[in-house]
C-alpha cells in the first residue's frame, strides 16, 4: 500500500508550516483570517518573503528558477500556507503565464520574462474573457492585426482580476477573423503601459473592485510578444486551464473558514446548537470526501494515469462548498451581518480580529458567488464531464 | 388562505407599479442611496400624498380603510423595484405600534409624511422582543431611559423613536423624539446598501405622557408589530425575487453563446424553471402569512407566520443564488442590479427571526 | 378579499369528511394508513360505496351522471377522501376516459360506456406509453388499420397500471404512418377481453405487480370505438394529460404519511429528536406551499384565469414532496425496515396495523418513486414550464 | 490516506471481476436468491476454493496475509456484482470476530468453506452493540444463553452463531451451534431480497470454552468488527452505486427518445456528471474507511469512519435515485437490476449506524 504521504513530503510539510509561523507578517493574517479584502502591497510583501525563500515558484523546473515540486508538494505547500493564514498567492504570474511562456516560449521570451515573476517584480493578469465571450471563449473578438514588427490590437477584455494593479497582460487575440472560432486565436503578451491600454475597475457586489475591463485602441505590440506560434493560442489557453483548476479545491481555507464558524458561533452562543453541529459535520464530511479526491487525483497525476477532466470534479465541488460554507458563515452572524459597509472595511483593515470580522466574513460571502462562475463555470465543467469522462 | 384582489386593491397594485416604473431604474436608485438618508426624503413625500402610508391601516385608526393586503401589494411592488425607501422601517413597523397603541394623532402625522417614525426594538444581546434590556426609571415627573438599540430601520432620519424598554419591572413603549439630549443616533450602512442606526439612550428623558404602551397592551402591540413585520418582509422578498427572476429570464433569452441563446440550453431551461417553480410558491406562502394576519393571534398563526418566512426566504434565496450564478460574470457587478437583489432577501431573510428563529418555533407549536 | 373558502364549500368539506367517517370499511382503511397494497376488490368496494352516493363521477356534468362538482369541490373531495385515509380513487375511467368520452365521444359512446364507469361495472386502463414511446408520446408505433367496419391493432402498451383487473383499455393508436408524428393518432377504446390481447404483468420493485405490457396481435377493434375523428387522436390526449396532472398534488395523503412518520417515531422513541422535529418542520412549510399553491391554481381555474402550466409547478412538487416523506418513513424504520417481504405483506394484509405497517411503509417508499416519472416524467414538465411558462 | 494497489491487489481484483462477469448476471443473481439459503451454496464454495475468504485476513490468523484492502476490493466487487452471497455477514463480520478472539481453528474453517458462521449481536430494544440485553448464566458446568437476536445476516444458514451477551455483567462472545436446543432460528425476506434470521435464544446449552471472548477483551472485539463492516459497507455500496452509474450511463447513450439518444440532452449530461461526482468522491471516502482501519481504534478513526458511511451512503443513495429517475419507467422495474442496487444502497445505509447514529457520534467527537 502507498500513499501520497512520504516521508520526505511530510516533512515538507512541517516546513512550510514552520515558515508560515515564523515568517507570515502578523498584520497580513489578521487580514486574511478577517475577511477583510487585501492591498496590492498586502499581496507584494507576502509574495516577496515567498520569492527570497524561493518558493514562489516552487513547482517551477529548478532551470527556470523553481524547486521541481511534485504535484503533491505544490498540493500541500498550497494547502499549508492557505491553512495558516497567508493571503491567496496571486496566479496569473506563477500559475498561469510563466509556465506557458517555459513550455512554449522562446529563448529571448524566456529571459525577458520569467524573471520577472520569479522575484516578483512583474504583476501579471489574465486577458481572456470578453463582454460577449465569457463561457464561450471561442467567440473572442479583440483584434490583433500584425503591422510590420508590431500587433495592432483593439477590442475589450472583461473580468481581468486586478488588472488595476497589473504591470503585464496576457491575452488572447484573434489573428484571422476567417479560421473557424477556435482557430484564428493568438497568445499575446501585454505591457499595460503601451498607449491605447484603458483599464476600467468594475465594482462587485461585495462592494470592491477586484476586477476590470481593459480597453485596446490601436495598441501596437511587439510581435516578439506573441507566444509560440500565431493562430495556435487555443492550445495554449487549454493547457493553462488545466492548471488553473488543479487548484480550485481549496480544502485549507475551507477548513479555515469552519475555524471560524466555530468561533463565531461560540461568541454569539449558538454553538451547543444540534442543527449548528450537524451542519458542521456535513460540511466535514464533503470536506473530506473533496481532500480524499484530491489525494487522489494527485496520485494519478504522479502515476502518470491521469486522465484530465478530474480537474472540473474538484473544480464542481471546491467552488460549491466553499460558497456553501461561506455563506453559512453569515447565517451564524445573524442580523449582526446587516451592518454592512465595505467603505469603512477597507478605511479600518487594521482593527483587532472581533471589531471587522464580521464585515469580513460577509465580504468573503458574497465574493464567494464568483468561483463557480469563474475559471469556466460549473455549467461549462459539467459539460466536459459530460463529454470527456463520460462521453456522452 | 388564498384570496383574489378586490378592484380597489388591483387598482392600488397598478398605481403603485406604475409609479415606481416611472420614478425607479437603476441610476435612480443609485442616486436615492447616495443620499444622506440613504433613500429619496422627495419619493418618501411623494408615496405619502399618493395614500401609500395610510392603506394599510384601517378608517378607524386613521387610515384609508385598508389592511394586510394593500400592505403587501406596496411591500411587493417596493421590493419588486428594490426601493430603497424604507417602507418597512418607517411605514409598517412604526404604524403597526402607531396604530395598536391608539396613537391617532402620531399615525396621521405618519400617514401624512409629516414626521419620519422609526422603532428601536431590537438589542445586541437579548433574544426576546419582549424582553428588552432597557429600561425607563422615575426621574423628576417624567422618566429616564438607559440603554442601547441595534438595527433601528429608518432610525438614520427618525423624528421620532419608538422604543421598546421595561417600565416597573413590565415591557411599555415609550415615545421619545430623537434629537432630545442622551439620544445617541449612529447611522451605519447595512448590507443590502441602505442605512440603519444603533441607538443608545443614556438618561434620555421623556414624559409619562409618551408611554404609549404599557402592562398587558404592550407585548400584544410588539408582537402585532413583529407578525405585520413578517408579512411584509415575505412580500418584499417575493417582490425582490421576481426582479431577479424575470431579469434573469430575460438575460437566457438575450445572452448568446456558442452560437446560442443561452435559453435554449436544456440544463439551463431546467434550473429557471425550478426559479418559476420556487417563485410561484412564494407568491403563494406569502398570501398566506397576509391571509393570516387576519387571524386572531395565538399559536396557529404564529405556526404560519413561521413557516411562510422559512417556506419564502428559502425559495427567494435559492432564486437570488440561481440569478447571479444563471448571468455568471456580470451577476457579480455592482452595476446589474442582480446583487442589489440577492443582498435585500438575504438581508430580509436574518430580520424579525432568521431559519433558525422560526424552526425553533415550529418545532414548539408543532401539532 | 375572496377566497376559494365559501361557506358552501366548507359545508361539503364537512359531508365527505362524516361520509367517509361512516361508510369507509375499516379494513380497507387499515389496508390503506398501513400502506399495504390493495387488491381489486378493495377498490372496487369502495368505489360501489362512492357509485351509491352519486360521488364517484362527482365533477361531471349532471347530464352525464355527475354532481357538477367545481374544482374547488373536486379538490376538496379528493383531500378529505385521501387525508381519511380512503383508497387512491382509480382515475382511468372517471378522470381519463370518461371526460374524453363525454367531451367528444358520440351519442353512441356516451350511451355504451358512461354509464358502466358512474356505476363502477367497467374497470378501464390507460394505453399510452408503449417501450420505445415513454416520455415521447409521439414517437409511438401501435398501428391500427382500417378493415371495413374494423380497425387491426397490432402493437404492445407498456406500463398499464392495472391492466390485469381491467375490462376495457382507451389507447392511441397510430392510423397514418405518413405522417408527421404528432398527426396520424387516433384515440381507440378496446375491449380487453377481444381475442389477440394478452396481458403480461410487470413486477415492480417494491415486489408487487401493478403495473403489466399489454400485447396486440391483429385485433379486430370495431370502428365505432373510435372517439372523435381519426388522427386527431393526439387532441383529447393532451385534454386528457392536462386532466391527470392537476391531481398530482396530493397534500391530503402527504399530511396523512407525516401523521404515521410522528407514530413511527413515538414508538422507536425518537420524536423528540431535533433533527427530526426540523425535518417534520420544514416537510410541512413545503406542504403549505403546494396546498397553497394547489388552492391558488384552484382559483385561476374558477375564475377562467388558468393558463395551463400550473399542472406541471403541482406535478413536479407533489410527487417530488411525497418521495421525500415516504423515503424518510424509512429512515425512521431504521433497520426494522430491512425485514421486508411483499409475499407476507401480501398474505397478512388483514394483520393489526403494528404487526404491517413497517412493511407497508417500505412497500409505499419504494413504489413512490414512480410519480416523479409517470405521468409526464418531471423532467418533461420543467420542459413543459420552460417553453410554455417562460417562453424559452 | 489514499493509497494505490499492489500487483498482488490488483490481480485479486481482476480476478474477482471476471469470475462473477463469467457467473453472475442477471438470470443467475435470480435464481440463487431462490435457493433456500437466498444465495448460492456452489459459489460460496467456489469463491473458498478460489481464496476469497481468507484473503482479508493476516497469516498469523490464518488467513493469506491480506488485511482490509483486500476484503474491500471483494467487498467492491461484489456490491458491483450485486452478489446475493452473505460475504458481508458471513465472511466479513464472523472472519474479523475469529480473528480478533483467536479462534484460528474455526476461522480456517470458515476461510475453506467448511462452515458457515455469522455474527448475533443486534438486537430489537439495545441501541448500543456493547450493551446486549442477551445474557449468558450459569447452569451446570457450562451456560445458559437467554435473548433475543435480530437482523442476524447469514444466520439463515450458517453452522455456527457467534452470540453477543453479558457474562457476569460484562460482554462475552459466545459460540453456539445453531443446531443445540433452545435456539429458534427464524429466517426473513430482507428488503434488498436476500435472507436473514432473528434468532431466540430460550436456555441454549453451552460449555465454558465456548466463550470466545470476554472482559476487556470482547469490547475491542466488537468495535473493531462494526469498524470492519463499516468500511465493508462502504466499498459494497459503492460497487452497487457504480454498477447503476454504468447501466445509466449505457442507457442514455441507448435510449432515443424525440429522435435522438436521450444522453445528448444537457439536463440528462449535467445529471450524469452529478452522479459521475458523487461516484468519485464514494470512491475516495470508501478507500478512506478502509485506509482508517489501519489506524489504532479510538476517537479518530469512529470519526472517520462516520464521516464515511454518511458520505458514500448519501453520495450511493443520491446515484440510487437517480438512476431510476433517468431510466423512467423500466427502472422501476424488477426485470431490470436498478431497484435491487437501489434497495441493497439503502439496507447497507441503515446497517452498522444509519445517518442520525453517525451524525451524533461525529458531532460528539467534533474536534
Amino acid at each position: 500500500m502507498t500513499t501520497i504521504w512520504t516521508p520526505e513530503l511530510r516533512a515538507f510539510r512541517d516546513d512550510v508550516r514552520a515558515f508560515c509561523e515564523e515568517n507570515l507578517p502578523a498584520d497580513i493574517r489578521l487580514k486574511v483570517l478577517a475577511g477583510v479584502p487585501l492591498t496590492r502591497p498586502d499581496h507584494m510583501r507576502w509574495q516577496d518573503i515567498l520569492a527570497g525563500k524561493g518558493w514562489l515558484v516552487g513547482f517551477w523546473p529548478r532551470a527556470y528558477g523553481g524547486c521541481d515540486w511534485s504535484a503533491a508538494e505544490t498540493y500541500v505547500f498550497q494547502e499549508e500556507t492557505t491553512s495558516s493564514g497567508a493571503p491567496w498567492l496571486l496566479p496569473f504570474g506563477v500559475n498561469y503565464v510563466g509556465p506557458v511562456i517555459y513550455t512554449y516560449g522562446s529563448t529571448d521570451q524566456k529571459a525577458e520574462h520569467l524573471p520577472g515573476i520569479t522575484s516578483n517584480e512583474v504583476f501579471w493578469c489574465q486577458g481572456y474573457s470578453e463582454p460577449n465571450a465569457g463561457s464561450d471563449l471561442a467567440g473572442l473578438k479583440t483584434r490583433a492585426v500584425r503591422d510590420g514588427e508590431y500587433y495592432i490590437v483593439n477590442g475589450t477584455k472583461i473580468w481581468t482580476t486586478m488588472a488595476h494593479w497589473a504591470d503585464w497582460i496576457f491575452c488572447l487575440v484573434r489573428t484571422d477573423a476567417a479560421a473557424v472560432p477556435q482557430r484564428g486565436i493568438s497568445f499575446l503578451l501585454i505591457d499595460l503601459r503601451t498607449r491605447g491600454v484603458t483599464i476600467q475597475p468594475i465594482k462587485s457586489i461585495e462592494g470592491d473592485s477586484h476586477l476590470n475591463q481593459v480597453f485596446f485602441e490601436d495598441v501596437r505590440v511587439p510581435a516578439r510578444n506573441l507566444v509560440g506560434e500565431e493562430n495556435k493560442g487555443w492550445t495554449y489557453a487549454k493547457f493553462l486551464l488545466g492548471h488553473e483548476r488543479v487548484l480550485s479545491a481549496e480544502v485549507g481555507k475551507a477548513r479555515r473558514y469552519l475555524r471560524r464558524i466555530k468561533r463565531l458561533a461560540a461568541r454569539n452562543g449558538k454553538n451547543n446548537s444540534p442543527r449548528l453541529k450537524d451542519r458542521l459535520s456535513r460540511f466535514e464530511v464533503d470536506l473530506l470526501a473533496l481532500e480524499q479526491t484530491t489525494l487522489r487525483v494527485l496520485g494519478a497525476i504522479l502515476a502518470g494515469e491521469a486522465r484530465g477532466h478530474e480537474a472540473s470534479v474538484l473544480k464542481i465541488r471546491g467552488s460549491a462548498i466553499l460558497q456553501q460554507i461561506s455563506d453559512f458563515a453569515v447565517d451564524v452572524l445573524g442580523t449582526e451581518a446587516l451592518s454592512y459597509d465595505p467603505e469603512w472595511l477597507r478605511e479600518n483593515a487594521g482593527m483587532p480580529l472581533e471589531e471587522i470580522e464580521s464585515m469580513g466574513v460577509v465580504s468573503e460571502a458574497l465574493y464567494t458567488r464568483a468561483p463557480t462562475i469563474w475559471g469556466g463555470s460549473n455549467e461549462i465543467q459539467r459539460n466536459i464531464l459530460a463529454k470527456h469522462a463520460l462521453g456522452l | 388562505m388564498v384570496f383574489s384582489l378586490t378592484p380597489e386593491q388591483a387598482m392600488l397594485q397598478e398605481s403603485a407599479s406604475r409609479f415606481l416604473g416611472d420614478r425607479y431604474d437603476d441610476a435612480a436608485r443609485r442616486r436615492f442611496r447616495a443620499e444622506d438618508a440613504g433613500f429619496s426624503l422627495d419619493i418618501w413625500q411623494e408615496i405619502a400624498r399618493l395614500g401609500w402610508l395610510g392603506s394599510g391601516f384601517s378608517e378607524q385608526r386613521g387610515g384609508f380603510g385598508g389592511g394586510p393586503i394593500e400592505t403587501m401589494i406596496l411591500m411587493e411592488a417596493a421590493g419588486n423595484a428594490l426601493m430603497s425607501e424604507p417602507l418597512l422601517g418607517s411605514m409598517v413597523l412604526p404604524g403597526s405600534v402607531l396604530a395598536e397603541a391608539g396613537s391617532y394623532d402620531d399615525l396621521a402625522h405618519l400617514i401624512e409624511g409629516k414626521s419620519l417614525f422609526a422603532v428601536a426594538w431590537d438589542e445586541p444581546e437579548q433574544p426576546s422582543a419582549l424582553e428588552p434590556a432597557t429600561v425607563a426609571e422615575p426621574c423628576g415627573d417624567g422618566l429616564a431611559i438607559h440603554g442601547e438599540k441595534k438595527l433601528v430601520l429608518g432610525g438614520q432620519i427618525a423624528d421620532v423613536l419608538l422604543v421598546t424598554a421595561k417600565l416597573d419591572g413590565r415591557l411599555a413603549i415609550l415615545r421619545v423624539q430623537s434629537d432630545v439630549g442622551g439620544v445617541d443616533v449612529r447611522t451605519h450602512r447595512t448590507l443590502d446598501g441602505g442605512k440603519a442606526a444603533n441607538v443608545r439612550f443614556d438618561s434620555a428623558r421623556i414624559d409619562r405622557s409618551d408611554v404609549l404602551a404599557s402592562g398587558n397592551e404592550a407585548p400584544a402591540v410588539v408582537s402585532e408589530m413583529l407578525a405585520r413585520a413578517i408579512a411584509a418582509a415575505c412580500a418584499e422578498s417575493l417582490g425582490a425575487a421576481r426582479n431577479l427572476h424575470d431579469r434573469t429570464l430575460d438575460y437566457l433569452k438575450l445572452r448568446v453563446q456558442f452560437g446560442r441563446r443561452i435559453g435554449e440550453f436544456q440544463a439551463l431551461q431546467h434550473r429557471m424553471a425550478d426559479m418559476f417553480i420556487a417563485l410561484e410558491e412564494a407568491q403563494s406562502l406569502s398570501m398566506m402569512a397576509t391571509a393570516a394576519l387576519e387571524e386572531p393571534n395565538g399559536d396557529h398563526r404564529d405556526r404560519i407566520l413561521s413557516a411562510a418566512k422559512i417556506g419564502v426566504m428559502g425559495r427567494a434565496m435559492h432564486i437570488g443564488r440561481e440569478a447571479i450564478q444563471l448571468h455568471g460574470g456580470v451577476g457579480m457587478t455592482d452595476e446589474l442590479p442582480i446583487g442589489d437583489g440577492y443582498k435585500r432577501i438575504k438581508s430580509l431573510s436574518l430580520m424579525f427571526g432568521d431559519e433558525d428563529f422560526h424552526l425553533d418555533r415550529m418545532n414548539s407549536l408543532a401539532v
